[in-house]
């Protein structure tokens, strides 16, 4: 990137972080409707990192707990999606019976965003782990099983052929040549998961959970903090961009060739 | 057709469901029939409270009720004003901005860190946010549904902008093209398949968050009506509430997909 | 003065790491007003390169590209471009396709679909009107792209490869139409290809490239009368002789290895 | 003995989109032991159908087909097939592609490893073995698909217009080395091949199809000395044989629309 791309493309942030900064100093806008940035990053250091002296406010030295419990919730759900999601979008995507039975019902349901499954979920699960696992776990299962079933549906004709005229049996076509070929698209449901499994999390946090990012940013718009509620948001965005680059280098690793077809 | 055998398995199975349509109905009969069983299981061995086991005739009753209180036409139609208002006034933006990013660099380079910055953040975080400045009435919801909307539809019309095959823009400026004319003639319908794409999902995105703002600040809509039964435990209505909300989001994605199938009637088969 | 002349052109590509390659070089060429020029060459010798500079999507590093006198500087509609991969538009039926170029101009819808119809019914591709590029073939889609280009009158029909992604019989086909149709216009028409048969069924002179960087090699006037039959000892003679010329052009290995034609890049 | 190859009275029908589609109708063939025999038809006429169910890809309809007496039940070895497009697994290397036969089999890398070095030599790979077929040209793309196939040693190479994509002055070299590699092993080659010139300078017998459905309309022999080169190509004998093939094939008039028959698949 030149330094002229570079100027222009740091030029709105700024400019936004500089309106934002004024906008409140100023009082152009009604107090306490927003925090200052500089508000924001004393509220998230304090909310870090704790104070010396002992404080009374209850978000003080606790991020870390809360990050720790949305990240497990999320890992959990999403390893659990990723577990049941990929062997049956093979499975669907490989056999027409299994594809008859199964496909239509998941995509009735697909359509149902998990939001609305939440109250659902805290019934029959209670205010526990469980329920966050549940609606985790359900959002990320569906771009994982639709992305495999394509991935495998897509499977070259001509290059099962060549497997099989190799002497490939079953075994090696699924696992050598189907899989394979389907797992660019598997990474690419796993991205999608990974996203839906963040927003999954905020929701199940803020309404059937009683700790965790999510319910620190419901709680904290409820006593009026609205600095701990931006310094959430921020804390979510870089955790979920930094689960999303975390796969995204595990595919590079994994799909070598898929890079070097692209350059050409 | 990824597979020989699979055409073999499919000679096999034609004589079960021929049409699509027989085969879908067969596949959610399976569905019940399994909710069903778990359900007598549940009375048989006990595993769990079975006022919180939803069952296919409760969920029936359910309806029933809802329809006889008059209260589920009202929801339905709360819930589908909020999400189309706020679905096109998001998608609208979102087209605009698109369109001029992935044409002009130069607004691309503007635009695009701060979007990048933002876009990480899970929309329904925003949430809080937005009910503080636009307090808990209409305006809140519709233009939270709108900002949750925008997202996938902007990225995806600047992809399928950009991205238009260059060999196309050489064709048409060979011919003569302006570059009114190649914006209008060639890049908007070269780029009118990922558009569409951009609106299936921000529909879905929409909806998801409408739900989210139903559940947690109204007094109306189906969202509401969930959290509602909820507090009165009313597990048949939840379910029935579920699906409702499933089936209206099944409507309008099958608009989208008939307004596609018709607008890209050009398309090759084989690229879906 | 030729009607379309290229003079000393040069094209150089600038790569990441280290000296930019030269594509082309001293690439000098005049053509008559209707007369029909094969440009041949190995692949990736600089011939699409050349194509590319006269319709004005490249700008030549150094010379110029004259049209009727008129310096080429950016596509426009005197010169049609018959692309490779046909480029025709996905959404647009065959006879909108084909009249693109006149609504471009602003001519009346009834005006410009009876221009249509007369090249539509030139190439032979009357009745698919109303077809999708999608339900055509390739010989066919060719067909439509070359009557697209023909409807919008340029002075020059610049072609690139138009028969390369075609079976054999298809393409032999598509020659003895393209011949018909170009005795039926009077075109002046540029015709790049890599094959030797092709050039010599097709033009008046062939013009040999030389592998990278592409320099004009040789030069051949063909005076057989049309339509050519490919099997005749003269034809069978030249043949022999441009593949030779082209043979030299090939990598050092590739005779034996065509090692050489691999990319050669590693990650 | 019986043939390397029969074909007897083989049709094949295919249902597209409910419409009910002869790909290929009566063909009777027969490829001796050691024969290159070359198919060559214009696009969409069946030839590659012909090859599919010699390969075991596809069933015929009616008919048989028969390698080494035996009806073709499924894929084997034994009948590799050359396609056009390559089709190497992208994520492998060339070295993993070229060994993917032997080891899917199981057989010890021992075995095979001596195989793969020769091939290497012969194909003019040596020094690409860590490439992936993405950083390949078409040309050399093929001669991993070669190498392939050869490997496996198999009694019937079949080959499905394997150059038909590369460009005139590549697809010269690799006529050249399968020669090679032909004149040295020789074996049974079944050819599919749109190029009149192609099937001219390879085969021993060139069988021509009409357009759909395909039949085989004649069988000529190609008396042409070996070993041949491309040499051949200038010879009066070589062009008296191309014209008499030009005419058969031109006598399936063709109009816009020949082309466009539906794809059977």
């Amino acid at each position: 990137m030149t330094v002229r791309r570079l100027a222009w493309a740091l030029a709105l942030p700024i400019a936004l972080f500089v309106l934002w900064d004024l906008a409140v100093r100023q009082r152009w806008v009604v107090e306490g409707i927003i925090p200052a940035p500089a508000q924001v990053a004393a509220a998230w250091y304090t909310w870090i990192f704790g104070t010396a002296t002992t404080s009374l406010s209850p978000y003080s030295g606790t991020w870390l707990a809360n990050v720790a419990h949305s990240t497990r919730r999320v890992i959990e759900g999403f390893l659990l999606a990723a577990a049941l999601g990929i062997p049956l979008g093979v499975f669907i995507g490989w056999n027409r019976a299994v594809a008859r039975a199964v496909d239509p019902s998941i995509q009735m349901l697909r359509p149902i965003p998990i939001t609305a499954w939440l109250p659902f979920a805290i019934a029959v699960f209670g205010i526990y782990d469980a329920s966050a696992r549940f609606l985790i776990g359900l959002g990320a299962f569906y771009p994982i099983v639709v992305n495999t079933t394509h991935g495998v549906r897509d499977t070259n004709l001509l290059l099962l052929r060549a497997a099989r005229m190799l002497g490939a049996g079953p075994a090696a076509v699924l696992f050598k040549v189907v899989f394979r070929s389907a797992l660019p698209s598997i990474f690419t449901g796993l991205r999608l998961g990974i996203g839906v499994a963040w927003t999954a999390v905020i929701v199940a946090e803020m309404i059937a959970v009683k700790s965790g990012l999510g319910y620190v940013l419901w709680d904290a718009y409820y006593v009026g903090r609205m600095d701990i509620c931006v310094a959430t948001m921020f804390s979510v965005g870089l955790l979920g961009f930094l689960s999303d680059q975390v796969i995204l280098r595990a595919s590079r690793v994994a799909l070598r060739w898929r890079a070097l077809e692209a350059h050409g | 057709m990824a597979t020989d055998t699979m055409v073999m398995v499919s000679h096999r199975a034609g004589r079960l469901g021929r049409s699509p349509w027989a085969r879908r109905a067969l596949s959610l009969i399976g569905v019940l029939a399994v909710w069903q069983l778990i359900v007598w299981a549940n009375e048989a061995v006990g595993f769990m409270n079975p006022a919180l086991l939803p069952t296919p005739a409760g969920v029936v009753r359910g309806a029933s009720e809802q329809v006889a209180e008059g209260i589920l036409y009202l929801d339905v139609l709360y819930s589908l004003y909020r999400v189309v208002l706020g679905f096109l006034l998001g998608a609208a933006v979102a087209v605009v901005l698109g369109c001029s990013a992935g044409s002009v660099r130069l607004i691309e380079d503007f635009l695009d860190p701060p979007l990048e910055m933002l876009r990480p953040i899970p929309p329904l975080a925003w949430l809080p946010l937005f009910i503080f400045w636009f307090g808990i009435g209409e305006p809140s919801k519709i233009y939270f549904t709108a900002f949750v909307a925008f997202f996938p539809v902007y990225v995806n019309t600047i992809e399928g902008v950009k991205f238009t095959d260059p060999l196309l823009r050489r064709a048409a400026l060979s011919l003569g093209a302006t570059s009114g004319q190649m914006f209008r003639l060639v890049t908007l319908q070269a780029a009118l398949p990922q558009i569409i794409t951009g609106l299936r999902l921000g529909f879905g995105m929409a909806f998801l968050a409408l739900v989210a703002t139903e559940l947690i600040a109204s007094n109306a809509g189906l969202g509401y009506r969930i959290m509602e039964s909820r507090n009165y435990f009313k597990v048949d209505w939840m379910v029935f509430g579920a699906l409702m909300i499933g089936l209206i989001g099944f409507t309008i994605g099958s608009l989208i997909r008939a307004g596609e199938a018709r607008l890209l009637r050009w398309r090759p088969r084989d690229e879906k | 003065m030729g009607y379309l002349e290229a003079a000393g052109v040069r094209k150089t590509f600038e790569v990441e790491e280290g000296e930019p390659t030269v594509a082309v070089e001293e690439f000098t060429l005049s053509m008559a007003e209707g007369e029909f020029v094969a440009l041949l060459g190995p692949s990736g010798c600089g011939k699409s390169t050349v194509l590319n500079i006269m319709a004005g999507f490249l700008r030549p590093s150094a010379g110029h590209v004259l049209v009727e006198g008129q310096r080429v500087t950016a596509p426009g509609s005197d010169r049609g471009v018959v692309f490779q991969e046909h480029a025709l538009f996905p959404w647009m039926r065959v006879l909108d396709n084909v009249t693109f170029g006149p609504r471009l101009r602003g001519v009346p819808r009834r005006e410009r679909l009876e221009m249509g119809q007369r090249f539509v019914d030139l190439v032979g591709l009357t009745g698919f009107e109303r077809h999708w590029p999608r339900q055509l073939s390739g010989g066919m889609k060719q067909r439509v792209a070359i009557a697209r280009a023909l409807t919008n009158d340029p002075k020059v029909l610049l072609m690139d490869e138009p028969f390369g992604a075609l079976d054999a019989q298809n393409r032999r086909m598509m020659q003895d139409e393209l011949v018909k149709i170009w005795a039926a216009t009077k075109k002046t028409c540029l015709f790049v290809t890599h094959s030797i048969e092709e050039a010599l069924l097709l033009a008046d002179r062939v013009v040999t490239m030389t592998a990278r960087p592409g320099r004009i090699k040789a030069v051949h006037e063909v005076s057989l009368a049309r339509p050519r039959d490919d099997a005749a000892p003269a034809f069978v003679t030249l043949k022999r002789e441009l593949a030779d010329l082209l043979q030299q052009e090939l990598p050092e290995e590739a005779g034996r290895v065509a090692g050489a034609e691999s990319r050669g890049k590693r990650p | 003995m019986a043939p390397a190859v029969e074909l007897r009275g083989v049709a094949k029908e295919f249902a597209a989109r409910g419409r009910h589609v002869v790909a290929v109708e009566s063909i009777d063939l027969a490829v001796a032991h050691n024969e290159f025999a070359a198919i060559l038809g214009p696009s969409g006429c069946g030839k590659s159908t012909l090859l599919n169910m010699v390969a075991g890809f596809e069933r015929p309809t009616r008919g048989q087909v028969l390698v080494e007496g035996e009806p073709v039940q499924a894929p084997h070895p034994g009948r590799a097939v050359v396609f056009q497009e390559a089709a190497l697994f992208p994520w492998y290397t060339v070295l993993d592609n070229i060994a993917f036969g032997p080891r899917t089999r199981g057989t010890p890398a021992a075995q095979y490893r001596p195989r793969i070095d020769t091939l290497l030599d012969v194909m003019g790979l040596r020094g690409f073995e860590r490439h992936y077929p993405a950083e390949l040209s078409g040309g050399m793309k093929q001669r991993v698909g070669l190498a392939r196939v050869l490997i496996m040693e198999p009694a019937v190479l079949l080959m499905d217009e394997p150059f038909g994509s590369l460009d005139a002055q590549t697809r010269s070299v690799m006529q050249e080395l399968l020669l090679t590699v032909w004149e040295r092993r020789q074996q049974t080659v079944l050819f599919i091949t749109h190029d009149i010139e192609e099937a001219l300078l390879l085969a021993d017998t060139v069988s021509v199809m009409t357009a759909r459905p395909g039949r085989i309309k004649t069988r000529i022999a190609v008396d042409l000395p070996r070993p041949r080169s491309l040499e051949v190509t200038t010879s009066p004998r070589f062009n008296d044989l191309k014209r008499r093939l030009l005419a058969l094939v031109r006598e399936d008039t063709f109009n816009p629309g020949a082309d466009h028959a539906p794809r059977a698949r």
